[in-house]
């Protein structure tokens, strides 16, 4: 059989609450420490114990690292799913499990390896006590996986070491699972299987990290002080993020006070309402969370709109309508976030592609929400902020000074003759603003009801539209500062794919994939909203379209309707929206079913 | 020309306060609720409480949900920041200013709707938080605002405009107050601004959540029962007439009376509620005993007013959360950002 | 000068709370029995006493009864506008003022008549108390009116005792204060005016109602028990209507007991889950709202979506964003109510254009929850809800059996083999459903997280997606079941007009009046969502569309968009978003600016 | 007393009840949550106080916010119809429902985070409205779903699982409760089945809003050293004061208790409730002293349980509102609709 080196992945199945994560986690870090390019992504039940989860590993020399739905090596330790799980791997393929039970005979394939590990046999000969013995055999497997696949042994060792250095009685149970599993594999198996790891340098200047902690990075590196939240799968670790950094970086050196106040809040109602607080007072704020906080969210974000006000909103999307599948992801709340509230309102979102991206953006939000005195909604997804991805190393400009917009000093109202809140100074649509507690020139009054240019309560019809007609102009023009798309290929092709978030690496490798096959297309991946020419251009360029998305309904196609004005005919739309990660086929799948080659 | 006789403030020779204001300084702009109306009063007490304790106007931000009650933070210390948010959710708000700025003094104005109904949750977790805020309920046991509707602070057999009774049990804010362990909590009546303004300025003053109810008439929507009796014939022709539009012009209420007496006023359809100022040896620092208290009083059909609990020992938010004394606007950018090195470094997590 | 009988308007400006709207009614009231189509606007403020507010009565014999912003003859009680409504009189018109005071000289124009009447004085010396004074300032000028448009004394005079026939006092205080109008007018000034009523025959069949009386109507008749709301203007009328409705209607004759259930809920996101759980309980149930209420609602329409449980809701729209101007008109909830909630989510909405449409709506809009199982949006405005429309009376087919949809009953439960919730049992789409307290083979378990077509909880993908695109099949069959668009015009002409709900009359006013100067358009009023085929037909039939709405962004023009694929380009937009109802002068324009002749 | 360690439903015998139902009938699905969790304690015991109540599975309706414990109606009565609603908005739904059909009897089940987090309003405005629902709150001072934030029950000083301390006072919901007006107010734990399922059987019985606060450990986020809502610590702190004994109506009461011990409650349908004082001078009807009873015993680190206060003239939301006593859903159209011929009639008023 052909060898794969460094090209293959393998899924792990177990049940939620028995450790498997710490081994997960244990074989991707080292597959990453041995240079390998390699993404893991965490397939989790909406509870704590006992439901089906999944551990998907990819390796790819070459730097792809979109899911891939084809599996050479399952490892199926949860009897509740191993019919499906036998069923997921390729043909040819091999399916490690646990020998201290037969395998049911009757529903085996013939067309996949079984490798037999007696792991709770070994793991209940080793170790004492029920806790121990169900979480080393998890470690247990990762051993055996060492010696299938070739796993540096040292670079194992170091990981343990590192992981469990300061608690010497768990680092002894870890490393003897290790062994276990290992010398087993190695005395009972003939290994390495033909899918290997040979190592590389190409992970160096790169990190494994998830979205979630890169977004809180950017919190911290912004400047935001305040945080305010409500927990909610898939956001949580934002925030939890967040307060572990200020802990850190937050102390005020002498007095060791905190220089952040995070308030857990009653709801999301709340959070957001907090965040408008804090930001009308000066502060930068955010709040994360997921579908069900955004729905919630929506009246205050009209006031929010409409008094203009900065807010920083990271929705870590996921699995929607309603509840869903809180622990699958999606780009399901396109739509609401762009337009949410009642009445005429746009909002500014970001789309980050990937942990780095979530840092920039998290960042780069806060200078657009205090600049446009708006809502910043950063749209990332599960996939994104949940799993360790592998990207190249996050930088920091030190010049880097934030944007906090128009914002009147002291001094500055002092010597102006007036002050207006609402007042279109400088004709770009951006009113000056000031903060309470400043200087009594500053003082205005805040509200979401009708008002006039002056900031004063207003029900006259040319007054309020004329205040209206500035927030669009105002919000529209964002289209120019928000981060403009990617972009990929000569420019030149006669198809052009569009995506927007994580489905960026699926549609690179289809892309590069295509090409291979003879079909060049170029590639268009969307950043921000409002959308600037250049979206529009592009499509234009091409004669054939296809926007690639993670909801059922399109979203990304419909907010490209509508604000390109582009007709909806010129869209092709390629939709995966059961809760996995876009993978390269899916692309692939969906262009070229329209160019009457079924892949 | 104007038809509506409004509130006035009246400014007797423009004395100043120490720090050179009149309360003039301390005004806001014209209101524009019903002459009478009871909220009206209680922004004369404020204004009275924040001269009186000569505060810089402009260190004060005021906060309030929506309803009539709420829009009352623009009549009052126009050299303030005034944030009118949206139905209910004013606590919030209140708290992520407080949050980003603690050296603001904040002052909150809701109406029992807008903290009891919709913002019931927001106000209950406020006092858990222990917000630096100054929250006045201005309660008139209606929805102003829209018009009549009953709220959850209606007593039960109260009657709307129509004439039907209500028959759910109301929430008495200053027991949820106590229950919930609230650091301060006052009742007092828009009518009696003597002891009002006291209790706003022990507000101002107190470090936590400062809770006041006050009773504020609504001169037009509200209509309680028996109060048909002595004003018969104004309400035989008002039932129509308030259907349309008609808002008929009213006198404030007044009340003053002496501490531990009770008093009976009697509200713009007739209606008589009885106020019971707390005795001048009453401890307001035992938290039970003012819980026990009020109900007995409750019982017996009284409504005592007063500082009915103060905390001697409130831990404000910040204090809780160990922040920095000064407002978190003021920590300069260099002071919040770790910078490259330190990004650089603390990847090696990530490895 | 030109006699211009029947077809004029008029405007009283006066403030809120001094009782004006008795007398306004009064005279519409008047008009209307006079056989003689009219309309009137209340513009009212966001306060309770002493804002400025305006009464406008449009008179036309032709029965074109959409706002128009020119005013004949305007009532000038109101000091704090009175420039403004100086400013407004047509030249050539009548203002008519309060001449107990003079005129300020040097701000009057001289192209328009002064009417003077003492009003205050005549009053102050045949009344006494500030409050009578007051009001009968107001019925005062009720009388002068009368005389100077020549309003049929008797009629006045019978009004008068209908409405005060009980109140002895009261009924003589009015007509004193009537007589002395009419009488100071007919003594002292040359009248009528050359704008003046003549009785006519045209309103027989006809009635004057707010479309939230008629809204309430409907839910009385559709057989609704539940109710539950939270205050808000415009909507609050609806569940006073409906209260008023029951308590005469609904009670148990022998019992005297109800027969209904109204909740009125401590918030919007409360009165939303009554409704949802009164559905699911198996009870018509609603709840009325506007902007505000439908963005906190959004979170558990979505759960209603997803879990399929029916919910009536009525949006009568305001002026937004955010609180915005609640006591003016707008069509700015199109958007949201179409796709409220994050993930993929489509609403059923129906678009009612005036009162009597409003109570056909109610009804409908309850069959159609039930049928469809989800929620079901009716879109009225301020303007229809708060609004005296004439309309034609309104009609009930005794035959009327409501939908109640795919409910097995106690008996279908016992005799079938199994019962499961999300089945496509008839593959259009809609599963069957049971309600609680039947029959134990009935039971299901209802939730908004992930389910499959057996009602069990799954987070399988492939489950999942399988009830989500039945779903979006479900709703997208309604396409055939909402109300079909209103169709006027020959269907050739090049021009196509598109619009919703209360501009209804404005376009058709715009119609005759473009037909009359040679212009033939084709006319269409979509009256429900999802879009039919012959939405997408009319646009394409015509070379130049035009969308007249009432919202800032277009957007029912987005829908069309979004749902038809119509190129964006083939529609232009027309949207007046002020807080004014729209006219036909707004309609013209918008036309003819883009056939090169500027109206 | 008896605490159960396994979620372990026993069927001696498979013993039937009064309707031939055996417990395994008013079982479930078969619970995902943790193993030894305390919220699979409650379920059992809800089995057996339905079973023991002999009640129709199919006429009753379970309903529920999000988190582990509103997960739990799924794992008993499965011929019933289940409501997984939205976080916190319980009560609404289960008002609707009971608006409905009042027929139905109701039992909510939620989380402390559920229930005076997101969901605060809603639970006090059903309490206000006194609907006909058994309201138990899974307490267990932690958000665990989410996986271990602290929630508003969560103590002063008690830790995370990373040592942290809160520092914001605790809703106490039974305080809150008997502030609110509640007509029935229980505290029990889920480690305490004898006391429960009695408790529950008098909640399911009584017209109105029973609400019901369990302590409930959570095994994976809130069962350590450092925490108040730990198996050990509820153990340790636990002060009983009323023993509810609940006697079906056809049942007669057999063992006497000694006098001045004893308090019975009728219920609406004749079954009566016995309070055992186990603390002499506990009067479980009088809602101020079980107050003040309660505050007592928390400075003293206790936490009271048992059937805390029963109203005896409790109210329910459709004897307020004045509803027919069937289901509305039972009225037929023909009896809902005025008819064309009224409908012309009644608009002469629009002429
Ligand atoms: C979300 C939302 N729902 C409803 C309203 C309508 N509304 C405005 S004020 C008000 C109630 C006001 O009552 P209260 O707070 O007691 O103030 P009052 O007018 O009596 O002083 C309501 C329901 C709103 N503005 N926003
Ligand atoms: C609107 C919304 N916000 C947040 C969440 C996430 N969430 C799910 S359960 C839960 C808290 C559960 O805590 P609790 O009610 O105490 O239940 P427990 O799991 O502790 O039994 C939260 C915050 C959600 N589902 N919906
Ligand atoms: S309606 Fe009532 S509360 Fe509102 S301004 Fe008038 S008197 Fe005051
Ligand atoms: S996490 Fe806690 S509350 Fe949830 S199931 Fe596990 S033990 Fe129970
Ligand atoms: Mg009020
Ligand atoms: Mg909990």
């Amino acid at each position: 059989m052909n060898q794969r080196v460094n090209d293959f992945a393998i899924k792990i199945a177990s049940a939620n609450g028995t450790g498997s994560s710490s081994a997960n986690g244990l074989i991707m870090q080292a597959i990453f420490r041995m240079g390998i390019p390699v993404t893991g992504k965490n397939l989790f039940p909406s509870n704590i114990q006992g439901l089906p989860t999944w551990y998907e590993i990819r390796v790819n020399g070459n730097g792809y690292t979109a899911r891939t739905p084809i599996f050479d090596l399952i490892v199926a330790l949860n009897a509740a799913t191993f019919d499906k799980d036998v069923a997921e791997v390729r043909s040819g393929g091999w399916l490690l499990y646990d020998s201290t039970s037969p395998l049911p005979q009757d529903r085996l394939r013939s067309d996949i390896t079984y490798i037999g590990v007696p792991l709770a046999k070994m793991c209940n000969e080793s170790f004492k006590g029920v806790r121990e013995r169900i979480l080393m055999k998890n470690i247990a497997y990762a051993g055996a996986l060492g010696a299938l696949l070739d796993i540096d042994t040292d670079v194992l060792v170091a990981l343990t070491k590192e992981k469990y250095g300061r608690k010497p009685a768990l680092l002894e149970s870890n490393q003897t699972a290790i062994d276990l599993g290992f010398n087993y594999v190695k005395e009972n198996l003939d290994c390495p299987l033909p899918i290997r790891l040979e190592k590389m340098t190409a992970t160096e200047e790169s990190i494994l990290i998830d979205g979630n902690t890169a977004a809180a990075l950017g919190c911290l590196y912004a400047g935001a002080t305040v945080g305010a939240w409500y927990p909610i799968t898939p956001a949580t670790s934002i925030m939890e993020g967040f307060t572990g950094f200020c802990q850190k970086y937050r102390k005020d050196p002498e007095s060791n006070q905190n220089r952040y106040a995070i308030l857990q809040a009653e709801d999301e109602l709340a959070a957001i309402g907090m965040v408008i607080g804090a930001s009308w007072a000066g502060a930068r704020a955010f709040t994360p969370t997921a579908g069900p906080g955004i729905s919630l969210m929506s009246e205050f974000l009209g006031l929010a709109y409409y008094a203009e006000i900065p807010a920083v909103v990271f929705d870590v999307q996921r699995s929607g309508p309603s509840t869903g599948m809180p622990t699958r992801t999606q780009q399901g709340d396109l739509m609401l976030c762009a337009y949410a509230s009642h009445g005429d309102t746009k909002h500014i979102c970001l789309y980050p592609s990937d942990p780095r991206e979530a840092f920039e953006m998290a960042v780069k939000s806060f200078d657009l929400a205090e600049r446009f005195q708006t809502p910043v909604l950063v749209l990332s997804d599960l996939d994104i902020g949940m799993n360790d991805w592998m990207v190249p190393k996050l930088t920091w400009d030190d010049s880097y000074e934030p944007d906090r917009g128009k914002v009147l000093d002291a001094a500055e109202l002092e010597a102006a003759k007036s002050f207006y809140r609402y007042l279109d100074v400088d004709g770009d649509g951006i009113p000056y603003r000031s903060l309470p507690g400043v200087h009594p020139k500053g003082s205005y009054f805040t509200r979401g009801s009708g008002h006039n240019k002056f900031g004063a309560y207003t029900e006259d019809s040319d007054e309020y539209r004329e205040v209206l007609d500035r927030i669009a102009v105002k919000v529209n023009s964002a289209a120019d500062h928000v981060p403009a798309p990617f972009m990929r290929g000569s420019g030149k092709a006669r198809i052009g794919i569009i995506t927007v978030g994580s489905c960026h690496a699926a549609c690179l490798e289809a892309m590069a994939l295509m090409a291979k096959d003879g079909l060049e297309v170029d590639y268009m991946r969307v950043r921000g909203f409002p959308f600037g020419k250049d979206v529009e251009h592009f499509i234009d360029s091409h004669d054939e379209n296809f926007v690639v998305e993670m909801n059922r309904d399109g979203q990304l196609r419909n907010l490209l309707i509508l604000e390109t004005g582009v007709a909806a005919k010129r869209l092709e739309s390629i939709r995966i929206y059961s809760g996995m990660p876009m993978s390269a086929a899916n692309v692939m799948e969906g262009v070229l079913a329209k160019q009457g080659v079924l892949a | 020309m104007s038809f509506i006789a409004k509130p006035k403030v009246h400014h007797p020779a423009l004395q100043r306060n120490e720090i050179g204001l009149t309360r003039r300084d301390y005004e806001g702009a014209i209101t524009t609720l019903c002459a009478g109306c009871g909220h009206d009063s209680i922004t004369a007490a404020i204004i009275q409480a924040f001269w009186q304790l000569s505060i810089e106007p402009y260190r004060v931000a005021k906060l309030s949900g929506i309803g009539c009650s709420s829009k009352t933070p623009a009549y009052f210390l126009r050299e303030a920041h005034g944030f009118n948010s949206v139905h209910g959710r004013m606590p919030a708000v209140a708290s992520g200013a407080g949050a980003a700025n603690r050296e603001l003094m904040l002052i909150g104005v809701s109406g029992d709707g807008d903290s009891l109904s919709i913002g019931l949750g927001q106000l209950c977790h406020a006092i858990r938080r222990n917000l630096n805020l100054t929250y006045v309920l201005e309660n008139n046991g209606v929805y102003g605002l829209t018009k009549g509707q009953f709220s959850a602070s209606t007593d039960v057999g109260s009657t709307n405009k129509r004439g039907e009774p209500n028959t759910m049990q109301s929430i008495d804010s200053v027991l949820l107050a106590l229950s919930l362990g609230a650091t301060f909590v006052a009742r007092s009546f828009s009518g009696d601004k003597q002891q009002l303004v006291p209790i706003l300025e022990a507000a101002l003053k107190h470090k936590g959540f400062a809770f006041i109810d006050v009773i504020s008439p609504c001169v037009t929507f509200n209509d309680h029962e028996g109060s048909t009796k002595s004003y018969a014939y104004t309400r035989k022709h008002q039932l129509e007439v308030v259907q349309a539009d008609f808002v008929p012009l009213r006198e404030e209420i007044t009340a003053e009376y002496e501490p531990g007496t009770e008093h009976r006023v009697v509200m713009h359809d007739g209606s008589t509620v009885r106020l019971r100022k707390v005795e001048e040896d009453y401890d307001p620092t035992d938290r039970d005993r003012a819980y026990a208290y009020i109900r007995e009083s409750q019982t017996k059909g009284e409504i005592v007013t007063g500082l009915l609990y103060v905390s001697e020992d409130s831990r404000e938010m910040h204090e809780q959360l160990g922040s920095i004394p000064q407002s978190l606007t003021k920590v300069p950018y260099r002071d919040l950002c770790p910078g490259s090195a330190e990004l650089e470094k603390l990847q090696a997590r990530f490895r």
